[in-house]
């Protein structure tokens, strides 16, 4: 059951992608984007990440895309543009290097099954009983508020100077 | 399953790299970086699932610097398209001294 | 110096070491000038100001007023009072040393001035018989130019500062010559150069006189430099630059005509050539008339210029261990004093005729000391400071009256040219007066200090041993040195004080003598010039006619009293080169040569008097061009225009060239040249900087291509 | 004085104040108004000036070598530690230091009219710097220091100085830069190469002292080494960046380079230099070649001094003749010679500074630099007159003043080993007159020919109180300089010998490199600390890091003679 799920999230992911790099109307690109962070959280649900799942949705699929249409909507760019993908050389050498890393990638993957380490790996168990014994919120709030408590406390105030900024950035120049 | 997470991983962060060689316009590209993100997040998740709980965390924090940096980006873009009255990345060259 | 009591102070030498003779406040003599300085430079700063702020309110102040500020009466008594209680003070300690037979100087230490490794230079004083001779004249003479300024510079704006320098001058001069040692005394050395170029300069306003100063002080620097050599050398050599202690250990350590003692003599003969002006320092001292004239009579006839022969006569055992040093120093004061002299018959400006003849004076004392003859050399610097300082300060009351009566009528004639005068015995008879005596003691007339004081350095070199070629050549240009001496001064009296009155009619009027305080002065050093001389007749001479046979007292006085200083060198002059001899080059003794040289002289001012009076002198301004040889010698053998050509604008040229080409073209387009190579460098790297971000995003990506290649491959 | 000294424990935190409180003065500067900033500046610096007195009574000459040490490990790992001790050099380095600034701030009080605050934060931090160096007894340290100096000197020339002050600051900067990175390569070979024995890493001074040497490996650190030290002097023909950052740098910044920053590169000559590598140091090429430059520097300055129409370039180029001299003095290696230009360095900094302020009143006043635009000002301002006549005189060496003590030194030393260079560099006296007379001349005396100059001020009481105690000191130390060179002696004596003694055959150092074992027993203590060889005689060598290279009393009394 899982697996079959997560073939259909893995297919749904991989043509929103697509569809983000080829749909030459901006807020199209938006959509299949947020199309792909959906399937991708749902993804992150068979990984036993729920709470991740939960924030994606959210804060990824939910604010940041609604940010990112309403620049698109405010700056008027929800029409198709032509020109907005590259041709001949450029795009040449843009598959010429996507491919090369793509071809990395396969060669370091493929076979990965096999690998030997994997059979080290120890199992989903000491998670599910990690969720069992603390919940999904719990396990990830407990080592973010004591071991990493410097780094969350530093985030936030990445996030208040990033606010500040972007506030800054755009605003009218007088 | 991590296997196979892994495989998607890399294919969802070629597509995003793929976008940002050939797109031109600017929210785009940011799109497909975006998309890079979660590849990434993707494969920390997936290891995580073995390898105990940071992983996740450190999702978490990829996810806020990626809000922040979608802050910032949108503005910037915002602020050009003002100049310019354009997100084509090629209609302007400023990223030098 | 008479053979016999040589030989008996000489035994007695480091028998009676600083026998009884304790100074009376040796320090304070020095502090006197210097106190001096003080008061009258905070007095001058403070009307300096005080001008300025008229001059900034676009005023000028009124100096003839007849309130004059406290800044201009308070240095008329500073001023000359510090000299007064000085030459009382070494008053005292001559007369304290006169009774006392003293055979090692009295060294007074105040403190260590500089001191590291081997090296101690004490900041000491040394008083012995030549530095308190020496100190008798700068006081003594010193004091007396400072009475007669009081009334030449009354009037002038900067009066409280010219006592200042003054005062200044006297402290550094008598550092001079009371330093214990080598660096001591180049204190003074360069402090006496540093107040002459500022007294120089006094009128700065003139750029010619400030011109004239920075040359005399930079042509001095060029003797100091020499003087400094000499002190590296002597110092690598003993290891110590106290006078005492190299002295005493020269004839030890060093070989007799050695290369080390020659190269110290030489360097040193460069350093007092620069102060005294001798060939081919000497042309900065002619141009040093452009300063006041007591300054004149003070710095560049009486004192300063005398430095070099007093350097001289106290490293008289340096000198007298090197004979090429020695030969050296009498052949340059014989040319320089030949040399002088010619160009003197053909000057128009008192003071120059002056200068020149102060040149050639200074020759004759270096000819003295050159052969030996250290006390002779002396003795003239000491009665040609009586004389000379006369001169100067009589020409001073000349030009102070001429100057009065051109301003008066504003005729822009020349003050100081001795064509535009003229007859003035009539209205200043008692500078007239004591004029002629000193011009009698320069011509060599008997019984004036100078027929005694010449005569024994023109006998001296006539017999200096060894008797060779170059002592009797010598010996014939210092007579026919003596012979134009007297010529030129004739011809300069003749022209200022006799024949007709050439300023004119309505100028005449204000022709006056000199008033009290500068009359006395010259009276003073009259009655010097006259009696200055019979201090150290020759015993020969005193029993001829030419001292009463036997009348004169004090015969050979100098001669003893610095016979202390002066029996080792002659010792070992004696044991090298034999003794003086008996007759001169040419045959005849001392008495008769004595006799032609006085016949001589006289003849010479005579006929020379009514040469000169006879021939018809005309104004500045109606007379002609000299021409000729005249004209050459008018124009002092254009020496300054060869050393323009040779030495200054090469240099200047050099320095401009450094400038332009080395620094800037070559060294520093070296370096900017790299500056641009980065630059280029940079440039070229600039190429992959378009800026547009799809190229970074491309390059980025490449870049994690690579790092992914070689992680994974 | 002795007693208060003693009952505050000023030996153990005066050179971390004297570092340390710059900086925290900053803060102050920053914290006052526009107006207030250099009065706060002013005040901040005239303390540190009389807590640093207190070096002079606290200071025993007949103690260790080094004093005031201190050590706090930093970087342990690399073996860096917070090092700091002074000897007699460093002693007068940084009291004129502390001396220059606030004369230099007070006298800067009118030319500094914007950005004060920045401007007195800047030169608070330069004092850091500048003290920073000469305290330092840990080569990280100093070579921190050494560049921090760079940067505030940097803005202070870009920022308030003249019309090319960019070229003039890049100029400066990337030259003294260049030259200090070459440093740095030769400090790390040193440390790595101190370490070739087994000893742990440390950068101290007294541990890399004494670090075995080929004579090759010396000549390329030597030249590493000079390299920056000369660019800092500056020795011909290195020294074109000195006109240009003292023409566009404000006063302030000109006293201060002049007086003080150029003294680094000569200490740097005496404390790493000659130390370090003995054997390239007294290697008879390299002697020539430095004694040579700094003679050249001497008359060739000199002479492209005298044409200079811009007065300040004129006092710029002044200062590369006066630091030839003491490279003259430290490069004779003899004892006379290293005092003589430890004079001049000392004399220097007051006369050229004293020069510099002149100018720049000057320059306040009429808004030129240019020698003809001026003339006859002795007549409209009789103070500024004086004081520019006596520390010109000071500049060319007047005996009685400052200038001719340390000149008469330095050559008199350079004589005893070299004659034909001291004979040369005697002739700059002449030609110091030459450049230095026909300025005094055209500026103060002729004829007040210039509308402009006919209303300009005298002095104000605030010029006078910073040119008072310059005169004063030079007057002073050509009268009296004994107390420093007592107290500079040891110090001066230790380089000396320590030089004399390391290569005397020329055989220590390689026969400690051909045996390691009697490298240990000669270089290193029992606590693993290397020592400085004074002389075989084992009672002259001795003692723990802080009091290491003591040299016993009888020893400093020592005739040589």
């Amino acid at each position: 059951m899982a697996d079959i799920l997560f073939f259909i999230f893995a297919a749904m992911a991989i043509g929103g992608g697509f569809g983000v790099v080829l749909q030459k109307n901006p807020v199209g690109s938006l959509l299949f984007m947020v199309g792909t962070l959906a399937s991708v959280a749902g993804i992150y649900v068979l990984l036993d990440a729920h709470f991740l799942a939960a924030i994606q949705v959210m804060v990824y699929a939910g604010a940041i895309m609604v940010l990112f249409l309403f620049v698109i909507m405010l700056l008027n760019l929800g029409h198709d543009y032509r020109d907005d993908i590259k041709s001949g050389l450029g795009l040449f050498a843009a598959f010429a290097v996507t491919g090369a890393i793509a071809g990395l990638l396969a060669r370091q993957l493929r076979g990965a099954g096999d690998n030997p380490l994997l059979a080290h790996f120890p199992g989903p168990e000491g998670m599910e009983q990690l969720l069992a014994e603390q919940g999904a919120i719990g396990a990830i709030a407990r080592p973010l508020f004591t071991d990493y408590v410097v780094a969350f406390e530093l985030t936030g105030i990445l996030l208040l100077v990033a606010l500040v900024g972007a506030v800054a950035i755009a605003k009218r120049r007088v | 399953m991590l296997v196979e997470a892994l495989v998607l991983s890399a294919i969802l962060f070629v597509i995003g790299t793929l976008g940002v060689l050939v797109r031109r316009n600017a929210i785009i590209m940011f799109l497909c970086i975006e998309l890079q993100l979660n590849a990434v997040n993707l494969s920390f998740v997936a290891f995580s699932r073995y390898l105990g709980i940071e992983g996740q965390i450190y999702v978490f924090f990829v996810m806020t610097v990626a809000a922040a940096e979608a802050a910032v980006g949108l503005a910037i873009i915002i602020s050009i398209f003002r100049h310019y009255e354009s997100v084509n990345v090629e209609n302007f060259n400023l990223l030098k001294w | 110096m008479s053979e016999s009591t040589l030989s008996a102070v000489a035994a007695d030498v480091g028998q009676v070491a600083g026998g009884g003779f304790d100074p009376v406040l040796p320090g304070l003599i020095l502090l006197l000038p210097l106190l001096g300085f003080a008061v009258n430079g905070a007095l001058a700063l403070a009307s300096g100001s005080r001008s300025a702020t008229a001059l900034r309110e676009g005023r000028e102040e009124d100096h003839a007023s007849s309130a004059r500020p406290l800044t201009h009466t308070l240095p008329t008594w500073v001023g000359p009072g510090v000299m007064l209680a000085a030459f009382l003070l070494t008053a005292v300690n001559f007369v304290g040393m006169l009774g006392v037979e003293l055979a090692e100087p009295v060294i007074r230490t105040y403190w260590t001035w500089m001191a590291t490794g081997a090296l101690s230079v004490e900041a000491a004083i040394q008083l012995d018989q030549l530095s308190l001779i020496m100190m008798m004249v700068i006081t003594g003479v010193g004091f007396l130019i400072h009475v007669f300024s009081v009334g030449y510079m009354k009037e002038d704006p900067g009066y409280p500062r010219y006592f200042a320098y003054l005062n200044l001058f006297v402290f550094f001069m008598l550092t001079l010559v009371m330093g214990a040692n080598f660096p001591m005394m180049f204190v003074g050395w360069e402090g006496v150069g540093l107040c002459s170029y500022l007294l120089i300069g006094f009128w700065f306003r003139d750029r010619e006189k400030a011109n004239a100063g920075k040359k005399a002080f930079i042509v001095n620097r060029v003797g100091d430099f020499g003087l400094l050599v000499a002190m590296f050398i002597l110092f690598a050599v003993f290891g110590t630059l106290d006078y005492q202690a190299i002295f005493g250990a020269a004839p030890d350590t060093l070989v007799y005509g050695g290369a080390t003692v020659t190269a110290v003599t030489l360097f040193l003969l460069l350093g007092a050539a620069g102060k005294s002006a001798q060939v081919p320092l000497y042309v900065w001292l002619p141009d040093a008339m452009a300063g006041p004239t007591p300054v004149s009579a003070l710095i560049h006839a009486a004192t300063m210029v005398t430095a070099g022969v007093y350097l001289v006569a106290r490293s008289s055992v340096l000198f007298a261990m090197a004979p090429v040093g020695a030969a050296a120093v009498a052949t340059v004061g014989a040319i320089t004093a030949l040399f002088a002299a010619t160009i003197a018959l053909k000057q128009y400006d008192i003071k120059k005729v002056l200068a020149y003849s102060t040149v050639s004076q200074l020759g004759f004392m270096f000819m003295g000391v050159g052969v030996g003859a250290y006390a002779a050399g002396v003795f003239h610097l000491m009665t040609h400071a009586f004389f000379k300082a006369l001169l100067f300060l009589g020409a001073g009351a000349v030009i102070h009256s001429m100057h009065h009566a051109l301003h008066a009528t504003h005729k822009d004639w020349d003050a100081q040219d001795m064509r535009n005068m003229g007859g003035l015995r009539r209205f200043m008879p008692a500078t007239w007066i004591t004029m002629w005596v000193a011009t009698l003691a320069i011509a060599g007339i008997w019984p004036f200090a100078g027929f005694f004081s010449k005569d024994e350095i023109i006998w001296y070199v006539g017999t200096s041993a060894p008797a060779s070629v170059l002592y009797t050549v010598l010996w014939g240009m210092a007579i026919a040195t003596a012979l134009l001496t007297a010529f030129y001064m004739t011809r300069m009296m003749v022209m200022t004080f006799h024949g007709p009155n050439r300023t004119g009619g309505a100028e005449a009027k204000h022709l006056h003598e000199a008033p009290l305080n500068m009359t006395i002065p010259l009276g003073i050093l009259a009655v010097l010039s006259v009696f200055g001389g019979w201090i150290n007749v020759p015993g020969s001479v005193r029993d001829s006619f030419f001292g009463g046979f036997g009348l004169l007292p004090m015969s050979d006085w100098l001669d003893r009293w610095l016979e202390p200083l002066t029996a080792t060198a002659y010792q070992i002059r004696v044991d090298q080169l034999g003794a003086y001899a008996s007759t001169s080059p040419v045959g005849g003794g001392h008495v008769l040569w004595g006799a032609i040289a006085t016949g001589l002289a006289l003849a010479v001012v005579i006929i020379g008097a009514r040469v000169v009076g006879s021939r018809e002198i005309r104004p500045a301004v109606d007379s002609p061009e000299p021409t000729g040889f005249g004209k050459i010698l008018h124009d002092k053998w254009y020496v300054d225009e060869l050393y323009d050509r040779i030495l200054v604008r090469p240099i200047q040229s050099l320095s401009r060239a450094c400038w332009r080409w080395i620094d800037q073209v070559i060294i520093d387009g070296t370096v900017n040249a790299v500056g641009s190579m980065a630059r280029g460098f940079g440039w070229f790297g600039s190429l992959v900087q378009t800026g547009q971000l799809n190229t970074y995003a491309f390059i980025l990506t490449l870049g994690a291509l690579v790092v992914l290649g070689v992680l994974i491959l | 004085m002795s007693g208060l000294l003693q009952a505050s424990a000023y030996e153990s935190w005066i050179l971390h104040a004297l570092i340390w409180l710059p900086l925290l003065g900053i803060l102050g500067v920053l914290a006052s108004s526009e107006e207030r900033a250099k009065h706060f500046a002013f005040a901040w610096t005239s303390g540190l000036f009389v807590l640093s007195l207190g070096l002079l009574w606290a200071f025993d000459p007949a103690g260790p070598l080094f004093q005031f040490t201190s050590d706090a490990p930093w970087i342990e790992l690399w073996g860096v530690g917070y090092s700091l001790g002074i000897d007699g050099i460093s002693l007068f380095m940084i009291l004129l230091t502390t001396f220059i600034m606030p004369v230099a701030i007070l006298g800067a009080y009118r030319y500094i009219g914007e950005k004060r605050r920045a401007f007195y934060a800047l030169m608070l931090l330069l004092q850091t710097g500048i003290v920073g160096v000469f305290a330092s007894m840990d080569l990280f340290l100093f070579y921190i220091f050494f560049e921090l100096t760079l940067v505030p000197m940097y803005f202070i020339v870009g920022v308030w100085g003249g019309e090319r002050r960019v070229y003039a600051a890049v100029k400066f900067f990337l030259y003294t830069a260049l030259g200090s990175l070459l440093m740095l390569v030769g400090i790390l070979y040193l440390y790595i190469q101190a370490q070739a024995g087994g000893a742990p890493p440390s950068f101290h001074y007294l541990e890399l002292l004494g670090t075995p040497l080929t004579l090759g490996e010396q000549l390329w650190l030597f030249a590493a080494f000079a390299l920056a030290f000369a660019i800092k002097v500056p020795l011909f023909p290195f020294h074109t960046w000195l006109p240009d950052a003292h023409v566009e740098a404000p006063t302030p910044g000109s006293v201060v380079l002049a007086a003080v920053l150029l003294k680094l590169g000569a200490y740097g000559f005496i404390r790493f230099v000659l130390p370090f590598f003995p054997d390239a140091a007294t290697h008879p090429t390299v002697v020539m070649v430095m004694l040579v430059l700094g003679v050249v520097g001497i008359i060739y300055a000199a002479w492209v001094a005298a044409v200079q129409p811009d007065a300040k370039k004129l006092v710029a180029y002044t200062s590369v003749a006066h630091m030839g001299f003491v490279v003259l003095g430290i490069f004779a290696l003899t004892l006379n010679g290293l005092q003589g230009g430890l004079l001049v360095m000392i004399s220097h900094g007051i006369s050229t500074g004293a020069l510099f302020l002149l100018l720049g009143m000057l320059y306040e006043r009429r808004h030129t630099r240019l020698i003809e635009d001026f003339g006859g000002l002795a007549r409209v301002a009789p103070l500024l007159a004086t004081a520019f006549v006596i520390t010109a005189l000071a500049t060319i060496g007047v005996p009685g003043t400052s200038g001719f003590v340390g000149e008469f030194l330095a050559l008199l030393g350079t004589w005893e080993r070299h004659p034909i260079i001291a004979l040369v560099g005697t002739t700059g006296v002449i030609f110091a007159a030459y450049y230095m007379l026909p300025m005094v001349q055209k500026i103060l005396f002729n004829e007040l020919d210039r509308e402009e100059n006919r209303t300009m001020p005298d002095l104000s009481g605030r010029e006078i109180a910073v040119l008072a105690p310059l005169v004063a000191l030079m007057v002073l130390l050509g009268v009296f300089p004994t107390p420093v060179l007592d107290r500079m002696e040891p110090g001066a004596r230790a380089v000396v010998e320590y030089v004399e003694e390391t290569t005397r055959d020329g055989s220590l150092l390689e026969a400690a490199r051909l045996d390691r074992v009697d490298t240990q027993s000669r270089f290193v203590h029992d606590s693993g600390r290397h020592e400085l060889l004074i002389s075989p005689d084992p009672t002259w060598s001795l003692s723990d890091r802080s009091g290491a290279f003591r040299i016993p009393d009888d020893h400093i009394l020592r005739d040589e003679g």
